[in-house]
């Protein structure tokens, strides 16, 4: 199958943040099955991001404040270059800037690399402290970022939307109309505390984090939908996907591609593999051939 | 579930040396040696530390005061709480024919849990070298002593014991006798050593190593060692002969705070 | 302890909805444990809610799409009436309006009543195509519903806020001026979708419902301490909360009084008794005495 | 989980009657007499129903042709998917000494799977009384003659058997016979009258009720009958006697689709 225009053995992605600061890891990720790979959300400076504690667990998922920690933009494109040897996979390159004029820095920096698609993360949670709300949730800027980059890029344009989005259509459809190629949908969910009540104390060093697991899977799914009905571009759908099941229904739903984070953390990266047999066998059984005829197949009651 | 916490009061605090303290907590904790906890102090962060020891009710680790984390736990008191959430990573594989342990500075809490759990296994013969810069440096002298058939010292200054590393020794050991198997636990340069001794002598080893860890459980990439991706946290820290040899990052390079790649 | 004036025996509170449309089951929750009970939503004509499927279940929760269902004030004010012969017990009725006019009028019939509190659900997820966005997103409607029920009620009343507010601490601060005595924390999130891939349809009549359940108890800490820190009226926090221990998080992040809803599905109504039974093992294990000690003693890192 | 659902084809369609069929799945559905399940019409809605027969592979229920949703289930073919979650509720705890059945009109596929049962479970007697409207009405007359030592048909219109209605025959059954349980299912007047019959004879028994259900599992507060809150599609349909004498709301009320009580 194709995904803005690389062909994709699978459509299984890594999604951003998830072991993406090394070629290295990249590598094994596409060894061990997925189709494409996302880079840990690159900026201009190098970011330490938050200290520790950065994840904590609850019934149904993962909060987490890592607040894009990154080695910056030059270092992880040298990543890139060095992952090309020795692999075949598509490359997303997801970069994170303080305002548009950042994110065009960012752009031509990743246009100047070889990477396959452009990522741009507006909808990380965890740095309001310091980014004050997520791009993602403010129209005027989605559209001034988006627009910008648009104009100086020649690779495929991926935005990356929020779940705290009060009018998804709205903006998926202002975020193609800036010029986005693809949406991928959704980043973590802001934001969520885990409280210790033997310590009185929130478990995460921020306090709070971004949260994402199987729980926020029904959220993607309506966000998703709701996107794939306005929109013409295609979407990697991410959040919450563990089981080719979870896959199907988000292609269903109107996913191109599907980002796999959190399961890593539940499942190592064989579940890589296990959601692609699952996939196959689902679709053996119901009569698909292909990948593609599975997206946006979802009829409403 | 991987994160699970236990927020628990220090129970006891030891005084190892002028730079070095045993930790203890009551709390349950089911871990073999190598694994690690990634420890809490509130308002200020969360660092990884290897497992001294274990028993039913209690477990212990040896830290060092190095940094504004450490200098912290340093202030505190018995009673204060802290919170621990572990084991984590791979223990050494046990072997219970002739074995040599090979340890370095503050990096031998688990060759010293191991030598316990060792012992317990019947091992057939134990021998340790203990290394580091001088005898004030030195850990667990006497646990060494009761707990190997022959445990050799080496300080860089000779204040105690052989004068020179624990690698140095080690090449003495090995001209005299046969062993199964090597386990290093020290500063990566001393372990390239002892790691380009034990394949002289075509011995099986297994080599404790560290890395920046932020997660503890294989998502951050923080300690991923290149060139194959291998996941420290979660696949190491303690890694066999025959992953050590494809990790060429190790004794040249690794990553720091925000992961950006540096040389060791 | 006390809450907006009532004695209460304990902090645990039936959430609006659950069983909550008949005296016998209000009496039976009663009896089961809890301190306090909160009538299904209650508007001014009787409303047959959606048809079935109206609810769905997810990894780490529940999805419904009841609809409001309800017998109507006049009829649901004959139950709370029957519930007051034979027990003791603290009485939330609920009630949902089209409009500001709406919830005066039902503000007015609860007032003559013989109801303890008064709940506005101004934040039901699930009416949308009917009645628009939830009022608990627009700050505007919020202060006009409030005030003007405010003026035409003697007492106290909750005002339910939506965890899809972005801004939680401007919402609750207006609230709070607008006249609101308490503040329930929080509704269903909205929305989620839950698919069934063999069918291609989303299981919900509906297609679509409101959140629920543990996996959203990491948003309600985080709302509820955001929302505790800048107003001075007690908070009612309600969402996923099923074990002592998450009735004990919430009380640290600053509710006064508990709302249980979810875990009756999950439990069944032993969880209040259990709920109760685990939070006073906590307060004997760790030394406090009244649950009033617990009120927003969180300390953020 | 307690929603998990089955969506599969329709696999066997069997007309009982002018407005009755019996639907048939393949699927497993582990249940009990008395148990029903809510079946989903994708775009139209769900409805409960109870179970009348199970085995290894498949599973089936006996529905009526009464409004929107069972028109729009009559008018479905072999192979077209519906969703199916349960099974719900309590079932018929099974006795094996002397047992009547008492059954009404289309409540009997409950009286056909228990007779079945304890026909397995070596009841030692086993009596079922028949009744409907006409002879058309009835059903599973074969198996009930099959199953059963006994087995009473009554009709009001006296077209099969007694003319009368089944609690007329149960009335005259106990004059001659001893029993040690009943069972009850029909129109909840028809039950209403038994339950009477049996409190009389002072025999134990059993009755299955039906009320307006939308969630099938306790939340939704729809079923809940008064004084006590019994909750029927958990704690029932079927009650037992004790239980049963509390309900004030049995034969005289129950609640609509709007959650509004109204009279029987
Ligand atoms: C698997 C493992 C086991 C360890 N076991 C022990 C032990 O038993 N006893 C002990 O004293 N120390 C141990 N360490 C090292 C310990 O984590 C660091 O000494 C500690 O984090 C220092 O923090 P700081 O803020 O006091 O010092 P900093 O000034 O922040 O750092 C001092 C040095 O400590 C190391 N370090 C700092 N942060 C980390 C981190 N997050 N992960 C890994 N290394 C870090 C770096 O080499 C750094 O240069 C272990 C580390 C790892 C990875
Ligand atoms: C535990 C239980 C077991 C049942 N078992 C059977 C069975 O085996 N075979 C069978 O034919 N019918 C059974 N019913 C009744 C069946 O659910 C209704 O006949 C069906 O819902 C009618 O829906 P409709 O849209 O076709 O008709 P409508 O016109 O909507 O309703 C016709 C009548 O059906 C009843 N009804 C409607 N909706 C419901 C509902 N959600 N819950 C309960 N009753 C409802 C009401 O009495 C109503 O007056 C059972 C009901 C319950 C509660
Ligand atoms: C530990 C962690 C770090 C993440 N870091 C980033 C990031 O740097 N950039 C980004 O766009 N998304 C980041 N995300 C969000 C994920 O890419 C993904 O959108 C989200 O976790 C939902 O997917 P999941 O439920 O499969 O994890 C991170 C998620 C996790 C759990
Ligand atoms: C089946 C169901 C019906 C509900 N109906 C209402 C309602 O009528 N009015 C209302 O204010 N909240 C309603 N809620 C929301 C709950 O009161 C509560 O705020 C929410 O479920 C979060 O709490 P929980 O996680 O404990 O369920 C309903 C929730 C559920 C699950
Ligand atoms: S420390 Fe995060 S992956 Fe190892
Ligand atoms: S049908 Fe919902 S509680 Fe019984």
């Amino acid at each position: 199958m194709r995904f803005l225009g690389k062909d994709i053995s699978t459509p299984l992605t890594l999604a951003s943040g998830i072991l993406g600061i090394s070629f290295s890891s990249l590598q094994r990720v596409i060894r061990d099955g997925a189709g494409m790979v996302t880079t840990k959300s690159l900026s201009i400076q190098p970011r330490i991001g938050h200290e520790g504690p950065v994840i904590a667990e609850f019934t149904g998922g993962l909060i987490n404040s890592v607040g894009l920690t990154n080695p910056g933009i030059a270092e992880g494109l040298e990543e890139v270059e060095k992952f090309r040897s020795g692999i075949d996979g598509v490359v997303i390159v997801s970069v994170f800037g303080a305002n548009a004029q950042e994110f065009v820095q960012l752009a031509k920096a990743v246009n100047d690399s070889s990477a396959d698609i452009l990522e741009l993360n507006l909808s990380c949670p965890n740095v309001e402290d310091e980014f004050k709300r997520p791009f993602a949730l403010m129209p005027e800027k989605i559209t001034e970022i988006v627009s910008a980059v648009k104009a100086v890029s020649s690779i495929p344009i991926l935005a990356k939307l929020s779940p705290n989005a009060n009018d998804i259509s709205a903006i998926a459809k202002l975020t193609q109309a800036a010029g986005a190629d693809g949406l991928t949908m959704i980043n973590t969910l802001g934001h969520g505390m885990v409280i210790d009540a033997v310590a009185k104390r929130p478990v995460l060093r921020n306090n709070f984090g971004g949260i994402s697991g199987p729980c926020i899977k029904p959220l993607a799914l309506k966000l998703i939908h709701d996107a794939y009905k306005v929109v013409d571009i295609p979407i990697l759908g991410t959040g919450g996907v563990s089981t080719g099941l979870d896959a199907i229904e988000m292609m269903m739903a109107g996913a191109s591609a599907i980002g796999v984070g959190s399961a890593v953390y539940d499942h190592g990266l064989d579940v890589f593999n296990s959601i692609r047999g699952e996939m196959e066998e689902f679709m053996d059984n119901h009569g698909y051939a292909n990948y593609s005829e599975l997206i946006g197949i979802l009829e409403e009651n | 579930m991987k994160c699970d916490r236990q927020t628990l009061p220090i129970a006891a605090i030891r005084e190892e040396n002028a730079s070095l303290r045993t930790f203890t907590f009551h709390g349950n904790l089911s871990a073999s040696p190598g694994q690690f906890i990634m420890l809490t102090i509130f308002s200020e962060g969360e660092k990884p530390f290897s497992i001294l020891d274990v028993d039913e009710k209690s477990f212990s680790m040896t830290i060092k005061n190095i940094g504004p984390f450490t200098n912290k736990l340093f202030s505190m008191d018995v009673g204060d709480l802290v919170s621990i959430r572990g084991p984590y990573g791979r223990s050494f594989k046990r072997q219970t024919g002739n074995i040599l342990m090979v340890g370095g500075g503050f990096a031998t809490p688990p060759l010293r849990f191991l030598a316990k759990k060792l012992r317990e296994d019947d091992v057939k013969k134990l021998v340790n070298i203990n290394g580091a810069h001088s005898e004030e440096d030195l850990l667990y002298v006497e646990d060494f002593e009761i707990l190997c058939h022959q445990s050799h010292i080496a300080t860089d200054n000779g204040s105690l014991g052989y004068m020179g590393t624990s690698v140095d020794v080690m090449e003495q050991v090995l001209q005299n006798e046969k062993f199964d198997q090597v386990y290093i636990s020290g500063p990566e340069k001393m372990a390239k050593a002892a790691v380009a001794v034990a394949k002289k002598h075509q011995l099986p080893y297994e080599v404790n190593l560290e890395r920046y860890m932020k997660c503890g459980v294989g998502i951050c990439g923080s300690c991923v060692m290149d060139p194959t991706g291998f996941i420290l946290c979660m696949e190491g820290p303690i890694v066999d002969d025959q992953t050590l040899d494809k990790l060429e990052d190790f004794g040249t390079a690794h990553r720091g705070k925000t992961g950006a790649k540096t040389a060791l």
